[in-house]
């Protein structure tokens, strides 16, 4: 007799008859998004995101504060890979200065970076195998973060925000230990891969839930302005490692993965194999890392002097005060956008310098920012469950989005 | 013992309880409701009957009451939906055309 | 032992499987379950049959399964009945069945609803099946409908075309004028007798001997009028005169099914049937006149039109026609065991005929006109050597299976001593003329000569109908060609199993039917046998050497001939214009009075005035009362309500 | 009212009154012992999954956390009563009353070993049916009087999916129904028993193994356990039909669950893993001991399950309950009625 | 003399005859549906009293968890807390009232006169013997195995019917 | 059982009391309040409710690695159904009110646990936006500072909590 | 295409629009005329030896009293097949506060069109879901220019909604637990 509540639930498109509130607080909703939707039955007639429950004035705060002392505001915009947030930051400083870090620091800068994409997509891989109900993924994958979070600690002495780069380098060198655990977690990393494989790949119920859902085709990736895994998944080989190298990533080899359906399940191939491919680059890194300084010694006037050299020396003191409360000095009047491939995607810093110490206008352009934007696409037509997986495979985080 | 006298008694009570709601209510879930009063009613008696004839002639019959009212249930019902999609309304008086 | 149940069922198991499945998963592989259920089946039968046929004291089944309808004194139940005509008849289907199976997956290979195919080919083997193992009427009965439903999906397979689906109604309209006097005969049955179980019935049918009744104003016996009406069910099914119109038409069909239904099986149901209700029919010689009359007379009707078609498929048709007339007719002379062993053979010889004629359309992309084939001999050798078989095994070849059978027929009707006897001696011997000429006609026509139609035009033909333009001309497939063997080899050895006495056999066959069918007198002696057979193979010399001499070796006299006996030619041509006949005779009329009587005169003059003159009271009157009709279910119920209780108030007062 | 004690405490009806009195006794034990198990059951749930996700679950509240559920009992006891302002008070408030209700009832025909059961009744398999059809109301009245959107999407969901699950599983029982002859679960159970070595070889998970998987899958979903948990799926309808029930009437949800597991791979285990049969005397100890095990066993997949596989989405759900279950109960059916004629 | 049986049949009646009038003079539809469902258990136990247990299962199984939720699904779908209040009582009422009422004095007269035919063979101790279920499955599917099958296409057709009348047409 | 009125004393004119009865209320509050808060103190139940960083914190509190399970710490979707709200990271304005709501939708008793330095105090966002402290509008019972804390400061925090919540008298008496 | 060789190959097309060009960091800036922002777009979209099918940034800049027209309205574009970007600029004054919507050439100008809607009051015309997005549709001022104040109007000038929950907080205090 049930069947009959499967044909009835469902009225005419015109006469939507319940409108669902998803969020902010809903579990599914990873953060504070809110999604406003129009059901018939349980098909989704219109889906109207609303985002801004995290906004914190970062831009702003940014504006207020010299290039030095905004870093800190960059860890706290994805949260989940902050130090990749700290990396473009400094990328992007030092090409609006017009200084470069050293190689070492170049080598480092990569490697953290790329545990930081591993962490981060460990976390929507937790996060969105369990919204789709596959609660052990989501401890397991936490396993092997809270491997890389000690390694951060050990290095930056901070789990999540480690504002570890400076501009012109980073702040300490890594010791032998880290490169060693670092080598040793690339090694075994694909190992516990299989482990979630095995769990999730070819589960039947897995491959259900997640292949031909929220299709997006490659020219709307390119309309939408989508990136990172989510224009990759659609067949778009579009990586900013690649287009626009920074750091050392012109240095190493590594591919870029692409999907053909632009399914969910191939996003969700396309990150794990980038999961591997970053492995990979962590242990190229960690066997190419050339010795030398790990702050640029040619641009004192940008750069802050190591601690020892301030405690002893008086210009390198000087440097420190002036740097500290005035900002870098002699910036020149310009702007640069420079872009940086984050785990969600790409990350744009445009910066507006009037020559004084603070940016005059700091943009951070937020790649969950766009990728919320194509959740109408995604769910309309589609059932309640899909908007989760839907969400889940966005691997959006508030904290930049709303920024 | 209890006499067949008062299973039928109960049996016409309720039936009779079953014609006032159809007659008296405008909601046609109530109206509904009312006939499966009436086809309980019926097979009170019928089970009744049987247990004291020692015959299981009435039970197989009440069983294919029960069958009747399932089929009656679902039609009608869906007949409802049918309707309220039409007309918006479950009152019977507003449903006294036949068309659309 | 009850394994002889896989016999029915399993093709039934097979069509669900295939009607269930066989749109989405099946598809093309819809002989992977039909052709093993099938096949099974036919094994269990063979070894029942064989079993039977070995021991002296054949065991007999016959065992009611499920009471289904059991309600007064009427009992329904699905039961078997094993015994030997029953047995007989289990091989003839299943094996037929079986091969036609095997031949239907070269044949409709790629065709677009390959699962529906099997599937009712496989519904109708058990249709069959249930026909004769049935143990009372009714379930008969079932099978007898059954197989004509099928039959009727079957030709009309291809309801695409409007040929095609107008046959099978023309099949299932023709078969209900019989089936209606088959029903009223089991009503008879069941009204006299009041049960519908074989045992019952023949048990105490001889106590209605004597009895009459009047119908229609004239007095009739009891038993001949059962006898009479239940032949009406087998006239409309084995297509005898004059319902067999609709035979020639079922051609439309597919040829495994023409092969099968209308050649092997379902057909011959109505020749079952009479042997089967042997017992009543023996008490009414009445009856038996009728039916050997009417046999005999459809033998040389069907004989005489198939001289002069040209479509391959229609002539073997008339042939069937002609060749159940035969079985009718020694039926008629209380030959039963004679008429279910030409029935055998018959299966053998003429399922080959037609699965021959498959390959050869096979070849010829469809086309059916024998005129435009000839000289297939060396294209299509496996065809030509087993069609050569059915054809001399058809005509008479003497020791082919044809022969023994037919000649049994014809001994035992000279030798049956009636006027009646004799009479459809003479016809039948005028018949198997006819039979060894038109056969040999078909087969000189397609197989020597040359070639008579251009392979080019045929190729564009082929290839805009759909067909693979490849296989054209060249031998079928393996899963066609292996049938063809088989069958060929039945042709040639079926008959042995009733060799008769005069030619140095037991007619092992005769005795293993006869307590079943009894056995007929014979008054006449073995010399009079070998006379009658060197008659018979005369006739067969001369209807080939006839044919030959017409087709092969002086072409241009059948045109003369045709020219000389033009009246004649035109009449055979156009089937004694039966087909007109009733269309002035049953159809015309019955339009003419639903058109001119019933819409002009009735409805125009009669109705109309009715409708405009009353209503303008009435809606004078409606206009008042219009108002108790408001649509208000209450007001409809509480008035019902109300007028109950008045009429209880009346019924108590009344009291 | 007087004639009425006279009857009371007349002699006839003095036997009843024992009776009725040791039928509560039995009502008492085994409503006490079930309670204490299902009070066990989360705790045992959050050991294994925590176990099979590599950390350790509850630890601190009583030695390894046994006191886990006694302590969560006792806060929801203690816990305000919320009502939300728009509900329909009284079905709110009964709802999961008959959750409680349909689940608990359905313990009376449990045989906990060879002739114990509350109430031994003929048609064991039919009540539970009928009482777990009854417990859907509780959850379809939950969803409907919280008068929120997502308790009420949950409720339509959950009985609409209890209902129709429940069609097959009574078709997959069938099968039992048909080889034992007989609706009383004592009956089906001791028509399983077997000795010695192959003391399972009777067991009737062998010849229904079709009927065993289609009864397994659909007690998942009859439970509303994964991956069938599609009425309380966390990530999209927040705690569906109960998202609105605080304190003490949230546990009551909580504990009909648990019952309803409990009843479920009680008949599981009685229907196809031979009762209380097992190696070694037919003596009550040890029958009660190998049906208590068979049940920890069953509950145990619960939990495997629900560590391992992620959720259907509810139309694929629906598509395999009346798509794959129902016909391939019936074709169970068919089968074994087949092989049982011949 | 009021015996326990006679005790515990008045108390079903009682019950049954009260809810069945509150049944049929509650506002909301939802609280009818369940007090439906309280009537329902009493008339299957009260089955129980004449032995029909297996009747009584298929009372609570069939009307309780089918029909009745089915009732419940449409009373949700629709959403009649807005029809509530449109639901008055009319004029038919006083007229319903009577007509229950004679319909009820004729039935109980002429009850009065009834007088049971022959005895059948399933007395009592038949049935606990070979349990009711047993005897009503050995009934059903010989005697009446018949009208068994057309029910089963009455169901069949319910179901057909259904699926159709409720099935929404798509606007494609 | 006491029978009649004699054992009453009365103290007063017109109050009567048992004797002996305060002392035994007390000891007998004394217990239940010793259970009650045991139970609740053994099972807090937080709400599933990150805001921002601190929420991925707490959601490393909740995995394998330090696993809150062991304490009878499971996370609830529903506001219904917990007992504590763990405000993981910054309140803006705009999600203040649903913040206040979830708070005023949890039943009694609850908790709030103000976890990280943005819902202390707001942290360096000291802008337009973001809200200075959730205690400007929900009665905050611990304070986890940090930014992000760390598992073990949450966990540091909750134990807190439960310290809090040994220590109150008579708290069950207005729910049941 | 090299960004220069985009910049006169603009420049032949829309002669009159392209205002100036600069060059800081490799990076190449055009300054357009506002109302020709959707040819211009369209163009660079459009035309095959170019194809700036991605947008990668939609802002603007709010310049006070530093430039004449008060806000510039920043584009970045992007080309994946030639690995290009491109910085076009449009100079929108206070007083006619709006300019021509994007979101028919690329959907995904939507939400940075509203961001900047939100943040800096510039209206786009054509936009199909002209709403703020970050802030509370209540909420008054635009947070991102130059003379908002960092930490907000102040506490006289608070958000209606948040308002509304202090007082509530305040209200329900004596529903608290007393601790």
């Amino acid at each position: 007799m049930g069947k009959i509540e499967e044909y009835t639930v469902k009225r005419d498109a015109d006469r939507t008859d319940l409108k669902l509130n998803m969020g902010p607080q809903h579990p599914a909703t990873h953060g504070v998004l809110r999604l406003e939707l129009d059901l018939d039955g349980e098909i989704i007639r219109k889906c109207t995101p609303h985002i801004g429950y995290l906004h914190r004035g970062t831009e702003k705060l940014g504006e207020d504060r010299t290039y030095i002392s905004a870093l800190p505001l960059t860890d706290r915009l994805d949260y989940i890979a902050s130090m990749n947030n700290n990396i473009g930051y400094c990328v992007a400083v030092e090409k609006l200065f017009g200084i470069e870090a050293p190689e070492r620091a170049k080598y480092i800068r990569t490697m953290c970076a790329e545990l930081g994409r591993i962490s981060s997509h460990l976390l929507w891989l937790a996060t969105h195998a369990l919204d789709i109900g596959a609660m052990t993924v989501f401890l397991y994958a936490f396993r092997e973060r809270a491997m890389i979070m000690e390694m951060f600690e050990k290095l930056t002495g901070a789990r999540l925000t480690v504002s570890y780069p400076r501009i012109g380098g980073v702040r300490n060198d890594v010791t032998q230990e880290f490169i060693d655990r670092a080598h040793a977690f690339a090694d075994e990393f694909p190992t516990h891969m299989e482990e979630y494989e095995t769990l999730i790949d070819q589960n039947r119920i897995w491959l259900k839930r997640t292949k031909g859902i929220g299709i997006i085709t490659a020219d709307e990736a390119i309309n939408w302005g989508l990136s990172g895994p989510m224009i990759r998944g659609s067949g778009i080989a579009y990586d900013i490692r690649k287009h626009e190298p920074y750091d050392a990533y012109k240095d190493v080899e590594f591919e870029v993965p692409i999907g053909t359906e632009g399914d969910v399940y191939d996003r969700y191939r396309v990150r794990m194999i980038e999961l591997r491919q970053s492995a990979l680059i962590i242990k190229q890194c960690v066997e190419k890392l050339p010795r030398g300084a790990i702050l640029d010694p040619n641009a004192p006037k940008f750069t802050l002097p190591p601690k020892e050299r301030v405690m002893t020396d008086m210009e390198s003191l000087i440097h420190q005060f002036v740097l500290i409360t005035k900002g870098p000095m002699t910036a020149q009047e310009g702007e640069v956008y420079v872009a940086t491939e984050l785990p969600k995607g790409e990350f744009g810093y445009y910066f507006v310098s009037d020559g004084s110490g603070k940016p005059y206008r700091m943009r951070l352009r937020a790649p969950s920012f766009v990728h919320a934007s194509v959740l109408p696409l995604m769910c309309e037509g589609g059932l309640i469950a899909d908007v989760i997986a839907n969400i889940g495979t966005l691997d959006i985080v508030l904290g930049e989005c709303d920024r | 013992m209890v006499p067949l006298y008062w299973y039928m008694l109960l049996s016409a009570a309720v039936f009779c309880i079953g014609v006032y709601g159809f007659l008296a209510r405008r909601n046609v879930i109530l109206m509904f409701i009312s006939i499966e009063l009436m086809l309980n009613a019926v097979n009170i008696n019928l089970v009744a009957i049987s247990h004291y004839m020692e015959d299981l002639a009435g039970q197989i019959l009440s069983f294919f009451v029960i069958t009747v009212a399932a089929a009656e249930a679902a039609i009608g019902l869906a007949i409802i939906i049918a309707l309220f999609r039409n007309k918006e309304t479950v009152h019977v008086d507003e449903m006294k055309e036949m068309q659309g | 032992m009850s394994a002889y149940l896989l016999i029915p069922f399993l093709p039934l198991f097979a069509f669900f499987v295939n009607i269930l499945f066989g749109r989405n998963f099946i598809k093309g592989q819809a002989h992977w379950i039909a052709v093993p259920a099938v096949t099974v089946s036919c094994l269990v039968s063979w070894v029942i049959a064989l079993k039977m046929f070995m021991s002296h004291d054949p065991q007999i089944i016959n065992e009611d399964l499920y009471t289904w309808i059991s309600s007064g004194g009427f009992r329904a139940s699905v039961g078997f009945l094993i015994d030997q005509l029953t047995a007989v008849m289990l091989i003839v289907v299943t094996t037929v069945s079986m091969l036609v199976h095997i031949y239907s997956i070269g044949y409709m290979h790629g065709e677009k609803g390959y699962y529906r195919f099997f599937s009712f080919l496989s519904l109708f083997t058990f249709s069959m099946l249930m026909l004769v193992m049935a143990n009372n009427i009714l379930q008969l009965y079932f099978g007898w409908e059954a197989v004509g439903l099928c039959s009727y999906f079957l030709i009309g397979y291809y309801y695409e075309k409007k040929s095609a689906s107008d046959a099978g109604k023309k099949a299932f309209i023709v078969n209900r004028f019989g089936d209606f006097g088959f029903g009223l005969g089991i009503i008879m049955i069941f009204l006299t007798l009041g049960t519908v179980h074989y045992a019952e019935v023949f048990g105490s049918i001889g106590t209605l001997t004597g009895q009459g009744i009047v119908v229609l104003g004239f007095q009739m016996d009891v038993i001949t009028l059962i006898a009479l009406l239940l032949f009406c069910g087998a006239v409309g099914k084995s297509a005898q005169l004059p319902l067999h119109v609709w035979l020639p038409d079922a051609m439309e069909g597919p040829t495994p099914v023409s092969a099968l239904i209308h050649a092997a099986t379902m057909v011959t149901a109505g020749v079952f049937m009479v042997a089967r209700f042997s017992p009543i029919f023996n008490l009414s010689p009445v009856a038996m006149a009728v039916v050997a009359v009417t046999g005999a007379f459809t033998a040389i009707f069907a004989g005489s039109i198939a001289l002069v078609q040209r479509d391959i498929k229609r002539i073997i048709a008339y042939s069937t026609c002609s060749q159940l007339g035969y079985m009718f007719l020694a039926c008629g002379v209380g030959a039963y065991g004679a008429g279910i062993f030409h029935l055998y053979t018959h299966a053998f010889f003429k399922a080959l005929l037609f699965l021959g004629a498959g390959s050869v359309m096979h070849a010829m992309g469809g086309e059916l006109d024998i005129f435009k084939m000839g000289g297939l001999k060396k294209k299509l050798p496996y065809t030509y050597w087993t069609f050569l078989i059915a054809t001399l095994s058809i005509s008479g070849f003497p020791l082919l299976a044809g022969f023994i059978s037919k000649d049994e027929i014809l001994f035992l009707a000279f030798a049956s001593g009636t006027t009646v006897g004799k009479f459809v001696w003479v016809v039948g011997v005028i018949t198997a003329v006819l039979t060894a000429f038109y056969s040999f006609r078909v087969f000189y026509l397609t197989f020597h000569g040359e070639f008579r139609s251009d392979i080019e035009e045929m190729k564009k033909h082929a290839v805009e109908h759909g067909h693979d333009p490849h296989h054209l001309l060249h031998e079928a497939p393996w899963t066609m060609r292996i049938p063809l063997l088989l069958l060929a080899f039945g042709a040639v050895t079926a008959g042995w199993i009733g060799i008769p006495a005069a030619l140095g056999g037991h007619n092992k066959f005769a005795h293993f039917m006869e307590p079943v069918v009894g056995h007929p007198e014979v008054h006449a002696g073995h010399a009079t046998e070998y006379i009658l057979m060197a008659l018979a193979i005369a006739i067969f010399i001369g209807g080939l050497l006839f044919a030959r001499h017409m087709y092969i070796t002086n072409r241009d006299l059948a045109d003369k001939m045709a020219k000389k006996f033009s009246f004649a030619h035109y009449l055979l041509w156009n089937k004694y214009f039966i087909d007109e006949l009733y269309h002035f005779t049953i159809i015309r009329p019955t339009m003419w009075v639903s058109k001119s009587f019933i819409v002009g005169f009735s409805d125009g003059k009669i109705i109309e005035g009715i409708v405009n003159g009353v209503p303008r009271a009435i809606g004078q009157i409606s206009g008042f009362i219009r108002h108790v009709q408001n649509g208000l279910v209450h007001r409809y119920a509480t008035v019902m309500g109300f007028a109950f209780l008045a009429i209880v108030a009346i019924a108590f007062i009344w009291r | 009212m007087k004639a009425l004690l006279e009857t009371l405490i007349s002699p006839g009806s003095f036997d009843i009154i024992i009776n009725i009195g040791f039928i509560f006794g039995k009502i008492v034990i085994v409503v006490s012992v079930v309670m204490l198990a299902v009070a066990l059951a989360p705790y045992f749930e959050r050991k294994v999954i925590g176990h099979m996700q590599v950390r350790m679950g509850p630890m601190r509240v009583g030695p390894h956390g046994i006191l886990q559920p006694i302590a969560d009992a006792l806060k929801l006891f203690f816990k305000e009563d919320i009502i939300p302002a728009e509900s329909d008070k009284v079905i709110f408030f009964i709802a999961p009353v008959i959750t409680m209700f349909g689940a608990m009832t359905s313990l009376a025909v449990i045989p906990w070993w060879k002739s114990f059961a509350v109430a031994d009744i003929n048609i064991g398999i039919l009540f539970i049916f009928a009482m777990s059809s009854v417990g859907a109301y509780g959850i379809v009245m939950a969803g409907w009087a919280s008068n929120s959107k997502f308790s009420f999407l949950g409720g339509l969901r959950a009985s609409a999916q209890i209902i129709s699950y429940e069609v097959a599983m009574g078709m997959s029982l069938v099968g039992v129904m048909l080889l034992s002859g007989s609706l009383n679960l004592s009956e089906i159970a001791a028509a399983q028993a077997g000795e010695g070595l192959f003391f399972f070889k009777n067991w009737y998970i062998f010849p229904q193994i079709i009927a065993a998987g289609v009864f397994f899958l659909s007690m998942l979903a009859e439970t509303n356990r994964t991956p069938f948990d599609m009425p309380e799926a966390e990530s999209e309808l927040v705690a569906g039909y109960f998202t609105e029930y605080s304190g003490f009437r949230f546990s009551l949800f909580f504990v009909g669950e648990y019952i309803a597991m409990f009843v479920m791979a009680a008949i599981g285990v009685i229907c196809f893993l031979g009762g209380w049969s097992g190696p070694g005397p037919s003596i009550v100890p040890l029958q009660l001991l190998w049906f208590v095990l068979k049940l920890c066993f069953v509950m145990f997949l619960f939990f495997w399950i629900r560590a391992t596989v992620p959720r259907y989405r509810y139309d694929q759900l629906m598509a395999i309950g009346w798509k794959v279950l129902i016909p391939l109960a019936l074709l169970n059916i068919v089968i074994t009625a087949t092989l049982k004629i011949i | 003399m009021i015996t326990l049986p006679v005790f515990f049949f008045l108390y079903h009646a009682l019950v049954i005859v009260g809810l069945s009038l509150v049944t049929v003079s509650r506002r909301n539809p939802v609280h009818s549906v369940l007090f439906m469902l309280i009537i329902f258990f009493h008339i299957a136990s009260l089955y129980l009293f004449l032995n029909a247990e297996f009747i009584a299962a298929i009372q609570i199984i069939v009307y309780a968890g089918a029909i009745l939720v089915l009732f419940l699904f449409v009373v949700f779908l629709l959403d009649l807390r807005a029809e509530e209040h449109a639901d008055k009582y009319s004029m038919s009422q006083p007229a319903g009232a009577v007509l229950a009422l004679s319909l009820f004095a004729v039935l109980a007269s002429t009850m009065r006169g009834f007088v049971l035919g022959p005895h059948g063979i399933y007395g009592i101790e038949k049935i606990t013997e070979m349990t009711h279920t047993k005897a009503i499955g050995t009934v059903l599917y010989t005697k009446y195995l018949f009208p068994f099958e057309v029910a089963s296409v009455v169901l069949l057709v319910a179901i057909v019917g259904a699926i159709t009348l409720a099935k929404r047409h798509t606007k494609s | 059982m006491i029978s009649g009125t004699e054992a009453l004393v009365e103290v007063e004119e017109g109050v009567k009391v048992i004797p002996g009865g305060n002392a035994f209320i007390t000891k007998l509050g004394k217990l239940v309040d010793f259970g009650v808060n045991w139970s609740r103190l053994s099972s807090i139940w937080p709400m599933t409710f990150g805001l921002a960083c601190c929420g991925i914190e707490m959601m490393a509190a909740g995995s394998s690695h330090y696993d809150l399970d062991r304490f009878g710490i499971i996370f609830r979707a529903s506001p219904r159904q917990s007992d504590c709200l763990i405000i993981a990271g910054t309140v803006t304005k705009k999600m203040a009110p649903i913040v206040r709501r979830v708070y005023d939708q949890m039943p009694e008793p609850r908790y709030v646990i103000a976890m990280g330095s943005c819902a202390c105090s707001g942290n360096i966002y000291n802008s337009y936006s973001t809200v200075q402290g959730v205690d400007t509008f929900l009665p905050v019972d611990v304070y986890i500072p940090g930014c992000p804390p760390r598992p073990e400061a949450l966990m540091q925090g909750l134990i807190k909590l439960q310290d809090k919540i040994r220590k109150e008298e008579l708290r069950w008496s207005r729910f049941r | 295409m090299e960004p220069l060789q985009v910049v006169e190959f603009l420049r032949e097309e829309f002669t009159d629009d392209i205002l100036e060009t600069e060059e800081f960091r490799g990076q190449m800036t055009l300054y357009v005329k506002k109302d020709r922002i959707v040819d211009i777009c369209r163009f660079l979209h459009d035309e095959p030896s170019m194809a700036f099918k991605y947008i990668r940034d939609i802002t603007a800049v709010d310049w006070m009293d530093k430039k004449d027209k008060r806000f510039e309205v920043v584009y970045h574009l992007y080309s994946i097949k030639f690995k290009e970007m491109i910085r076009l600029k449009a100079a929108v004054s206070e007083r006619d506060c709006s300019i021509e919507s994007l979101t028919s050439i690329w959907r995904g100008a939507d939400w940075h069109e509203r961001e900047c809607y939100d943040l800096f009051g510039i209206t786009f015309k054509g936009h199909p879901d002209h709403r703020r997005i970050l802030m509370p549709d209540d909420w008054e001022g635009h947070p991102l220019r130059k003379d908002y104040p960092v930490k907000g109007p102040g506490p006289d000038h608070e958000w209606p909604g948040f308002q509304e929950v202090l007082e509530d907080a305040e209200r329900l205090k004596e529903h608290e637990w007393e601790r």
